[in-house]
């Protein structure tokens, strides 16, 4: 392993350390829990409080959309595993202002399990957490089964959109539905060349062989619809557009968002050759691109490879895109 | 009637604790097999931190279930949290405001175990997961009083189904969690959840049986 | 090689065409020369241009830096090889508005030789090009050879002080005094713990043997000045600081900004990991840590490591560091 | 007295560029032992770009070098761009307002053109380059001429001169570009430069040898 780490057991917390001093302008860590990000700004009164919460190893995923107008606070899992339930909750209880608290997190079961607990307990202290569990990785269900697909980077977008909407004061319900319209706007996927290491493992938790490329493939190394010869960027570029458009099925002159995001060790130069593709198979489909992300948005430790999510937006959407953020992971 | 002591029966739990902290390799072995291999690092962690905090507190077990339940949910994460953190603090919740707790009780605690469970997860028995040593084990035990077997004989009969369900999960295909991704190659080994549940079980029974008392109505 | 590519002969041209895409709305390609990426903004009147020019390789750098308040434009170079001095020169050319153009860039012999040579073109058309040349690399000369010491992430600092300067209205001789003291106040350090591949090569172009890592490192490989037994980030991470630090020798209290980067294959978390090592060592020596940018800022494709770099900060400085900007590389 | 006409010598370029061409994969495996492995790629892209364009176009010596200078000064870059395109562009300044290239300009032209090469450069003969080629067949040439000998007789002295340059080069360690990263290692091999400047000026004295005339005075 050529990697900067210390002890593996206490990656986490060597994480966050960093994380924390270098952004404390922005956020810190919950006095209360020290596995819960707090922005600086949070709760604000007569805004809705708007965490998420997962596994560690995806940075800046969840603790880098912590910021003005994003989200209000995020509950830090181990490496790849759930936070706690407690978490999640002291995670709404540090940014409830009194108007509630929505949840927008992903499809894992580890997560589904901690965050229900999490309302109950929220619900015995008179707090009202809504949620919206994001789906947009169109390999891991066919569409019938939409509720069985994980979360993967669509995750930013739903964020995006739903801490802007809390920041416009909306109210929790207005909150929650747009939240719950931006991920079901976005269809994700993912394509891996490189497996990830968990420090503590010390051995690739899966395979990718040299020369193949795994399509479909999950955030935690979930296995994908096939592994194919890896081919030109442009081909898989294509490939992978055409994957999410024909799943998302939207009409002709509709408008989207774009966001490609490295899984943790492909460099910026790559992404950019994969998006030449991309975006000419957007435009070949008559769509219209709003908007562009590119970089490390949402990663899995060292893997190499990358994730595509195009959402449609309406004004709505496009407006609370378009609104000035602060926090550490977004320009 | 025989009947179990609510109170001062907490150190059941530092029982089972300590059966899950020896056990903590094997299980981390039985899930390197086909899932991530922290399995039996989980437990211990959860099962640890409760044990230190009961141990020498003259607890009730209904206080000690709950003890436990609300570190694995508040402590550990993941999956095992919820998941064993919801039968316990079930279990805490159904003896709660008893003084003894007789057979039909104890089956009442189990299945609400099995219910908070269920609940929260979506597997079923055959999805090669800890239920499939939980559940039989909860039949097992009413049959056995329904049969009008004595609780004793009832925990006897508890311990057989939860380590034959256990056993039986060698055969199964992962249906759920992260050993479903392996699909067929899941076969072929124990389930680390089921093997812990079968653990659990075994030392629940030993503990009860050991304090196991006569009712004062029937003595009399 | 796992990688998103085509032709590895047309990478540049890929990865142009990609970024250009996705950042219309800020910049674009000169339609005079495909090799210089101009603000979509420049020229501005009243206003110094701000270019500077390097091999690709490096994204984000050069490219990224584009925008509102930093370059109006970049001369791109192929894979790790200078700019021509034509694309010096039309880089000059697009973003002149009378006042004079500063030339901000890093001190490698090739693209000294293609600045001055631009240098010559432009004053036959008129055209001021004054220079800055990054050396901010400690590890690539000793202190009497300043001169010598290649420009690294520094630049990034040299570019933003410079471009806000510029956006000021400062004149020709303002900006390139302030880009100079910005610069002066940079000290940087690489450490290598993976190579990187040339994708017309095909095979690594230097050897960091697996359980080693290379102090010093330069962003194509360049030796550093000691290889050693990879250590625990937090060695790693304090080491990185004395180094640079030693080199630097601030007063106690003098307020600094951090600039901490992947060198394209490296995990933002682990960058976090070193990061705290890194202040830890910068608030031991009670300097004041005004700000810190984490993430790819300046890469080299491929390698696994990190560059740190540290830029004493005054007043003026700060003040330039905080102007807002839009370019796609700077949040 | 001999001379070299300036008009309609362009075609001696074209030459120079056929023999880099030739050496396109040589001057790249020179280049790999100790460097990057590009040179003979990098100069094969410029000087055939420049034959595109001179070919069967009847320039000037002058205006076919300061075609190619430019060519590879604007749109070659790296190192090799500027430093023979200013060599070339030098080469070109120098005779651009001549009928007729005597020796003595001959030689001019070459020392500007090695000139221009060190104001850009910061390389000194014995670094292992380019220099290494050029500056002894300089040197010779000039000797040879104020040693009252032909201009067909200082050519033979530069090519000779060039080649013994070039070959000076494999002992040496390298102290500037690419190659010197590997210090003592960069000894026993020739340098990629000094051998593509030692394909230049040998067929660069070939075309000159073939168009040399009496100047009209002389023969009269
Ligand atoms: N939904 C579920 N219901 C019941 N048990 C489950 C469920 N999901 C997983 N399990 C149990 O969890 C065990 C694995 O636990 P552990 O290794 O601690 O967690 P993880 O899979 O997150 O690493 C499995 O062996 C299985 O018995
Ligand atoms: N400063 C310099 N002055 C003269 N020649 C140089 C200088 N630097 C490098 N060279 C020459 O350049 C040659 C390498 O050229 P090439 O491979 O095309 O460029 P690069 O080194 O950028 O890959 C070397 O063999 C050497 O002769
Ligand atoms: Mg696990
Ligand atoms: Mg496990
Ligand atoms: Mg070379
Ligand atoms: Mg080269």
């Amino acid at each position: 392993m050529q990697r900067f780490i210390n002890n593996p057991d206490e990656v986490v917390e060597d994480t966050l350390r960093g994380f924390v001093k270098a952004h404390a302008d922005i956020l810190g860590v919950s006095p209360e829990n020290p596995r819960v990000v707090v922005a600086a700004s949070a709760p604000i009164a007569g805004k809705v409080g708007v965490i998420t919460g997962g596994g560690s190893g995806h940075e800046p995923a969840f603790i880098g959309y912590v910021g003005r107008n994003m989200l209000d606070a995020v509950a830090v899992g181990e490496l790849f595993s759930s936070p706690t339930a407690k978490s999640f909750f002291d995670a709404a209880k540090a940014v409830d202002a009194g108007k509630g608290v929505v949840c927008l997190y992903g499809n894992y079961a580890g997560d589904n399990m901690n965050v229900k607990m999490a309302i109950k307990l929220a619900a015995k202290q008179g707090l009202e957490i809504a949620t919206v569990v994001a789906n947009d990785d169109v390999c891991s269900a066919p569409p019938s089964e939409r509720g069985k697909r994980r979360g993967v980077a669509g995750e930013v977008f739903m964020w995006k959109c739903g801490g802007a909407r809390a920041a416009e004061g909306a109210s929790l319900e207005e909150v929650r539905a747009t939240a719950q319209k931006a991920i079901d706007h976005c269809r994700s996927i993912g394509v891996g060349l490189g497996p990830c290491t968990l420090p503590a493992v010390g051995h690739p938790n899966f395979v990718i062989e040299p020369g193949t490329m795994e399509v479909g493939i999950g955030h935690h190394g979930e296995p994908g619809v096939r592994i194919e010869p890896l081919r030109t960027a442009a081909e898989v570029g294509r490939d992978m557009a055409a994957t999410v458009l024909d799943d998302h099925d939207l009409p002709a002159g509709a408008h989207v968002a774009v966001l490609i995001s490295g899984l943790g060790a492909t460099p910026l130069n790559e992404l950019y050759i994969l998006n030449d593709a991309i975006e000419s198979e957007i435009a070949r489909r008559g769509l219209a691109i709003e908007r562009t992300y590119i970089g490390n948005y949402f990663t899995s430790l060292e893997m190499v490879g990358a994730t595509l999510t195009v959402m449609a937006v309406d004004d709505e959407l496009k407006r609370l895109l378009d609104m000035d953020v602060h926090c550490p992971a977004l320009p | 009637m025989r009947h179990l002591p609510n109170g001062s029966s907490g150190d059941i739990v530092l029982g089972i604790a300590e059966r899950i902290i020896e056990n903590r390799a094997y299980l981390s072995e039985i899930d390197g097999k086909i899932g991530d291999g922290d399995h039996g690092v989980n437990m211990a962690k959860g099962f640890g931190i409760a044990a230190e905090r009961i141990r020498g507190k003259d607890m009730s077990l209904s206080a000690a279930f709950d003890l436990l339940g609300t570190v694995l949910m508040t402590e550990i994460g993941g999956s095992m949290g919820p998941l064993y953190g919801m039968m316990f603090t079930e279990f805490a919740e159904t003896i709660a405001g008893a003084a003894a707790i007789d057979a039909a009780l104890f089956a009442k605690m189990l299945t609400a175990g099995l219910g908070g469970i269920q609940a929260i997860g979506s597997a079923k028995v055959g999805d090669k997961t800890l239920l499939d040593a939980l559940a039989p084990a909860i039949t097992a035990f009413e049959a056995a009083i329904s049969a009008g077997r004595s609780f004793d004989q009832g925990l006897d009969a508890l311990v057989i189904a939860a380590e034959k369900g256990r056993d039986s999960t060698k055969d199964m295909v992962a249906k759920i969690g992260r050993a479903s991704r392996l699909g067929a190659r899941s076969a072929g080994v124990l389930d680390a959840g089921a093997s812990s549940c079968a653990v659990i079980l075994r030392e629940l029974a030993r503990g009860t049986k050991a304090r196991l008392a006569n009712d004062v109505e029937t003595v009399r």
